[in-house]
């Protein structure tokens, strides 16, 4: 039984595969960026014109503020004391996190004994933790630290775990097999396969932090963006809130763009693209 | 350009293929490669490791889109597509029986397989999971799953590695078997000539890579006459044809 | 010189005075160096005095005699009597707090809040009307309460003075104050709902400290009673003009006590009554009266 | 070369692998969660008379107060209102969270453009997003969930994205090749492949709303844990505080170990256990 | 109970291997499996696909524990072993060469490698990604991994499948090579009993599952000698020994 031509007909479709990448495809991320941003920024001036209000300001509003706080210097000073928390929250968390979450998704009987005290801790409000580090150990930076990583660690704990579990026991074994060293166990068995998990831990792991660091100043510390928020919110002065939001999203953003994705990018390198 | 009612053959003009490594070495894994399959015809691609047998099936199934040149697939029949990929590519999550069912169409799905699975020997089988199957185990339920979707055109990536003498030899015959009871073009790729000489009517020989057309060798004979003697003889002629090609 | 920290909200009321103080140096003229520490809210300030980090906080009577009926030595010395109200649009139809009768009433600070059980209890008293279950009751941050009340979602609000005082300046009037309640429920006169809180440990150990600041406070707001200038200059901290500058300012004049701490006290003990009867256990515990200490026993003598 | 024998003799260590598992390793797990929870109010026991302060009640205490509370019938309300908006809110993201996350790990254009986007949405602070949310679309449920399920979708985004990227192209070209429905993909390819990191999004997502939600609640709802944490907070009755959130953490507990693990169980048997 | 100084044998006695399904099935794949392997010696695994010929040398590498029985393996030299997998395991995000040379005990990482790479047609190779790698191309690469740790204990199993003929051939001669240099023991798994025929010293010959060894069979001859013709005459004395394997 056959037919007529209906054409299952097939053509490639290879421009041109070969040469180096053109100075124009080098360009093509940077310019992606550029236009994503300038989307965000015309679509908020839009909604902020629709809604007018009080409560939305539009863009050139919160820039100025954003000029105004940059110039008076007191944007760097808080934003500064809110960075430097986050980085050594962000540090200290993900690596207890990690460690106690590959232990306990590698071994089924550690995991079964404490996954009770993750869900706890994991569901302890941040409040709580704040309150009790101050109260323990002083209004001092080192409990503030503490706390927020006491936050965050059930969070990566639990995303590595899976991560954990997810392993691939045939790279193991064969590494048992060559006797690989436990440094290079780490660096080339476990760490390449842990990197989508490391990945989703980082990147929401960081915003959590931001945002648990925003409570803990307003809880007891009398510099950072969330004491700024917060006042300012006493007030209901939103553009000053947009603007010291901002300036750490745009902090965030920059470390993404010239750190995170070409590190990544690196990293994942060795995938089969999906044609 | 085909005449109105003409049986399409599997036709293959594949200019170029270029892969770029993610280090940036550039792979010309297929050149100039064309060839052609009759509808119905079973034949197999021969050719030295890495040569770009297992591109061209990629490029054939429309897993790949990036190359120059262009390709047909014969027409006809249910037009169903089955694929034995080089690696069993089952779906871990899923026990051998589900594995199968799950490629079939909606109208098969319920079909009755205890046949098949006897005589691959997965009868005891069905229910393990991928993880739990010895390589050989898990090739002959990616067999399975290709034989039991009816296909009118099927690839085989080197099917029978990875089992022993007996069970390959079954196989073969339950291949020529699937074959023959409807019309199916079958392209199969292995490295084993006298495999090749016995299931197929034709072989494409290609040269290392980057792969192309190195000659053709037709096997006109019906496969019941294909007595360990005669085979001997097209085991020799092939030779003669092509030196020092395995 | 006797070192006293102090920790407030940035931007808060008290602050206001406490600038004063510094700018005019009342601190140095009473042999105190004052520390001020700025948090972003005021449970921050409770938390700091709780973890020893500052000696004084500012906050209200009935907190410190939960405190110190639980055990703790923490003693207030007044500071304003201002408190919040309900307020309305002006041209609301509301006029009594009998037409609030199935209303939505934005609450500031929470159920607990005291101004809002004062106000209930004399709903309940003078017109028969359980608030809570009659009117659609909206708990919420102050700051959103305030800005929903402007922008019509609630019929009316009840908020804290200086809320109260900007929404004064923006086309609102005051149906009920919490000092009417609480003069309506038996007090005498004004109660200060707020106060200078520290330890009594601390107090004993220092006392030339809590006296000092004391007095120096008392400088500063005698100051503000008198200088519309101060007011002008504090505008920026403030974050006022014009009207509502001047609306905070009187109300913040208002709210400056004036009677014998002795009298507050009592008034305190009586209104303790009414709140521990709305408020139940939730709110005060288990204790039947205001502790006693609760205002600092120096002021009494 | 050879040397005496230090035997690399092994032996194996096969104990009872036949027959079915018995009632008492039935029991494990049961024993195994009774232990855990045990050995934690020991602990906090232990702690809590260590240190001893207001601020940290032992359990004898939080435990007469959830008793009172659960007697006064307060502690159902809230519980109920507050677990409903984490139901919702819960819903509600991850499905969302989930689509767009996979479609931006498949998709490398949109995600180019799009991340920018997910960045600045991961890091507004709750706060903004909820006081818009409310200003907006006025103090109500809708608005209160929204507003959760807004703050809760870059995270389940970020880590659904890097589950899509990590797929194994290879499943996906068998199905095609088979020309799997739409629906057999996405439930026998897609799911199971993503299946640990919508494990990772789920636990560590739940807790996160469990947050927010109290903040919402804080900032403008009427009743809920929130609510009553924080009052709780403004007279500073830690043992409150613990009364409600170990109410909740209960109620997550069981949820984990009745239905979550199981079902978890069930979903990953396949998986090769390391031996 | 060893004399000091002895040679040890690799010695297996394995007394029974049963598997659980997940779906609850109970699989024996090895039931008073034992055979011994003298130091220094080549002996071929022979049997039937999914006999369990992986899993016992899964048990003698380490990987599997759950078994009843014991096992004993060869001492003296550097003590090291090497596997070739059923399937290559290579690490997929690392190169050709990283991968071969992150194997190496650290005395070796910076050993010349370029020798190996050519013989085994993997030269213009070593910095691609083994996703980019055709199958035959990711064993090679899997045979230099092994093959450069330079072991005294070498197992293999079915090394030489997905190879073309030429290819297969020239790796044998390696793994001869390899295997003479030092003092190696060798056990290789494989389907191919020519293959078998000329790698090595024994076959040991297993039952279909559960595994248990159906006898062996001695070649005593130098490998130089195995002519075609000394080979045909060898097959022939396998199969009157074992009729009906292969
Ligand atoms: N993504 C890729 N990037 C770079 N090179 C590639 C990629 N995929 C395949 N190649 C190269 O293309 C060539 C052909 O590969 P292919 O898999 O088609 O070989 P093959 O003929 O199937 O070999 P075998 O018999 O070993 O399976 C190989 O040299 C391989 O290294
Ligand atoms: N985890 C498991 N659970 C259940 N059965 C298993 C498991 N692993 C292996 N088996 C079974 O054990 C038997 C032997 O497996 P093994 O991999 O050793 O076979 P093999 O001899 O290597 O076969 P092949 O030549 O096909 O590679 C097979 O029947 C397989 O299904
Ligand atoms: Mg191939
Ligand atoms: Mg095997």
């Amino acid at each position: 039984m056959t037919t007529p031509d209906t054409g299952d007909r097939m053509r490639g479709a290879a421009a041109d595969m070969s040469g180096q990448p053109s100075p124009a495809t080098a360009l093509i991320p940077v310019l992606t960026v550029a236009l994503s941003l300038f989307g965000l920024c015309l679509l908020w001036a839009f909604a902020a014109n629709a809604w007018q209000s009080r409560a939305f300001p539009g863009p050139g509003k919160v820039w100025q503020v954003l000029l105004r706080e940059a110039a008076s210097g007191d944007l760097f000073y808080h934003l500064g004391a809110t960075l430097s928390r986050v980085a050594a929250a962000y540090v200290v968390a993900m690596v207890i996190g990690s460690v106690i979450g590959v232990l306990l998704g590698s071994y089924r009987g550690a995991d079964r004994f404490f996954s009770p005290w993750v869900i706890l801790f994991l569901n302890i409000p941040a409040l709580v933790v704040i309150v009790l580090a101050y109260i323990w150990f002083g209004l001092n930076e080192a409990a503030a630290i503490g706390a927020v990583a006491v936050n965050k660690i059930p969070n990566v704990v639990v995303t590595m775990r899976e991560g954990a579990r997810a392993l691939d026991p045939s790279y193991a074994e064969m590494a048992a097999v060559y006797r690989f060293g436990p440094l290079d166990r780490i660096r080339h068995v476990l760490l390449p396969q842990l990197q989508p998990y490391l990945a989703a831990a980082s990147r929401s792991g960081i915003a959590l932090i931001w945002k648990i660091v925003l409570v803990v100043e307003l809880l007891g510390r009398s510099n950072g963006v969330g004491v700024q928020i917060y006042v300012n919110f006493q007030l209901f002065d939103v553009a000053a809130i947009l603007a010291y939001t901002l300036a750490f999203v745009a902090v965030m953003l920059v470390i993404e763009l010239l750190l995170v994705q070409p590190v990544e990018q690196h990293a994942t390198r060795w995938r089969r693209r999906p044609a | 350009m085909q005449p109105v009612g003409a049986v399409v053959p599997l036709r293959v003009d594949i200019a170029e293929k270029i892969f770029r490594s993610a280090q940036g070495v550039s792979v010309t894994a297929l050149k100039d490669l064309s060839f052609e399959v009759r509808q119905g015809e079973f034949a197999c691609l021969l050719g030295p490791s890495g040569c770009g047998k297992t591109t061209t099936l990629r490029i054939l199934l429309g897993l790949d889109k990036q190359f120059s040149g262009s390709f047909q697939l014969p027409e006809g029949g249910s037009n169903r597509i089955a694929a034995v990929f080089q690696e069993p590519t089952l779906l871990p999550w899923r026990t051998v029986e589900q594995n199968v069912r799950l490629a079939l169409p909606k109208s098969l799905r319920t079909k009755d397989l205890d046949g098949l699975f006897d005589i691959l020997g997965l009868a005891g089988m069905r229910s393990l999971y991928p993880a739990e199957l010895s390589l050989g185990l898990a090739r002959r339920a990616a067999l399975a799953r290709a034989f039991a979707t009816e296909p009118a055109v099927l690839f085989l990536d080197e099917p029978f590695v990875s089992l022993d003498g007996r069970t390959a030899e079954r196989l073969r015959h339950l291949l020529l078997t699937v074959w023959s009871e409807r019309p199916t073009t079958a392209l199969m790729v292995t490295h084993n000539l006298s495999e090749a000489l016995m299931l197929s009517d034709r072989i494409i020989v290609l040269a290392p890579r980057p792969a192309h057309v190195l000659g053709l060798f037709d096997v006109p004979l019906p496969r019941q006459y294909r007595s360990p003697q005669v085979m001997s003889d097209l085991l020799r002629s092939f030779h003669q044809k092509f030196p020092g090609v395995t | 010189t006797a070192k006293v920290r102090i920790g407030v909200l940035k931007f808060g009321t008290v602050s206001w005075a406490l600038d004063t103080l510094k700018q005019h140096k009342f601190d140095a003229a009473n042999g105190i160096d004052l520390e001020i520490i700025y948090f972003a809210g005021e449970d921050a300030t409770n938390v700091a005095m709780l973890a020893g980090a500052i000696d004084m906080i500012v906050t209200d009577w009935l907190w410190v005699s939960r405190q110190r009926s639980e055990g703790s030595d923490v003693t207030l010395a007044p500071y304003s009597t201002a408190v919040g109200a309900i307020m309305v649009k002006q041209e609301s139809p509301i006029r009594t707090i009998a037409d609030l009768k199935g209303k939505k009433i934005g609450v500031a600070g929470g159920p607990l809040d005291k101004s809002w059980l004062l106000i209930q209890a004399l709903a309940r008293r003078d017109h028969g009307l359980d608030l809570p279950a009659t009117s659609d009751i909206v708990f919420g941050a102050p700051p959103l309460i305030s800005e929903k009340a402007i922008q019509g979602e609630l019929d009316a609000v009840l908020n804290f003075w200086h809320f109260c005082a900007r929404l004064e300046a923006n086309g609102f009037r005051r149906l009920v104050g919490a000092e009417d309640a609480a003069r309506a429920l038996g007090a005498s006169g004004a109660v200060s709902a707020l106060g200078y809180v520290f330890h009594d440990k601390w107090a004993n150990e220092n006392p030339d400290a809590v006296r000092g600041f004391l007095k120096a406070s008392a400088q500063a707001r005698d100051l503000l009673t008198r200088s519309d200038d101060e007011w002008l200059r504090l505008a920026p901290i403030v974050r006022a003009e014009g009207e509502e500058l001047a609306k905070l300012r009187d109300r913040y004049r208002e709210g400056i006590p004036r009677r014998p701490v002795a009298e507050e006290a009592a008034d305190a003990g009586r209104l303790y009554h009414v709140l521990a009867e709305i408020g139940g256990e939730k709110l005060v515990g288990s204790a039947p009266e205001m502790a006693p200490g609760t205002f600092w026993q120096e002021l009494l003598k």
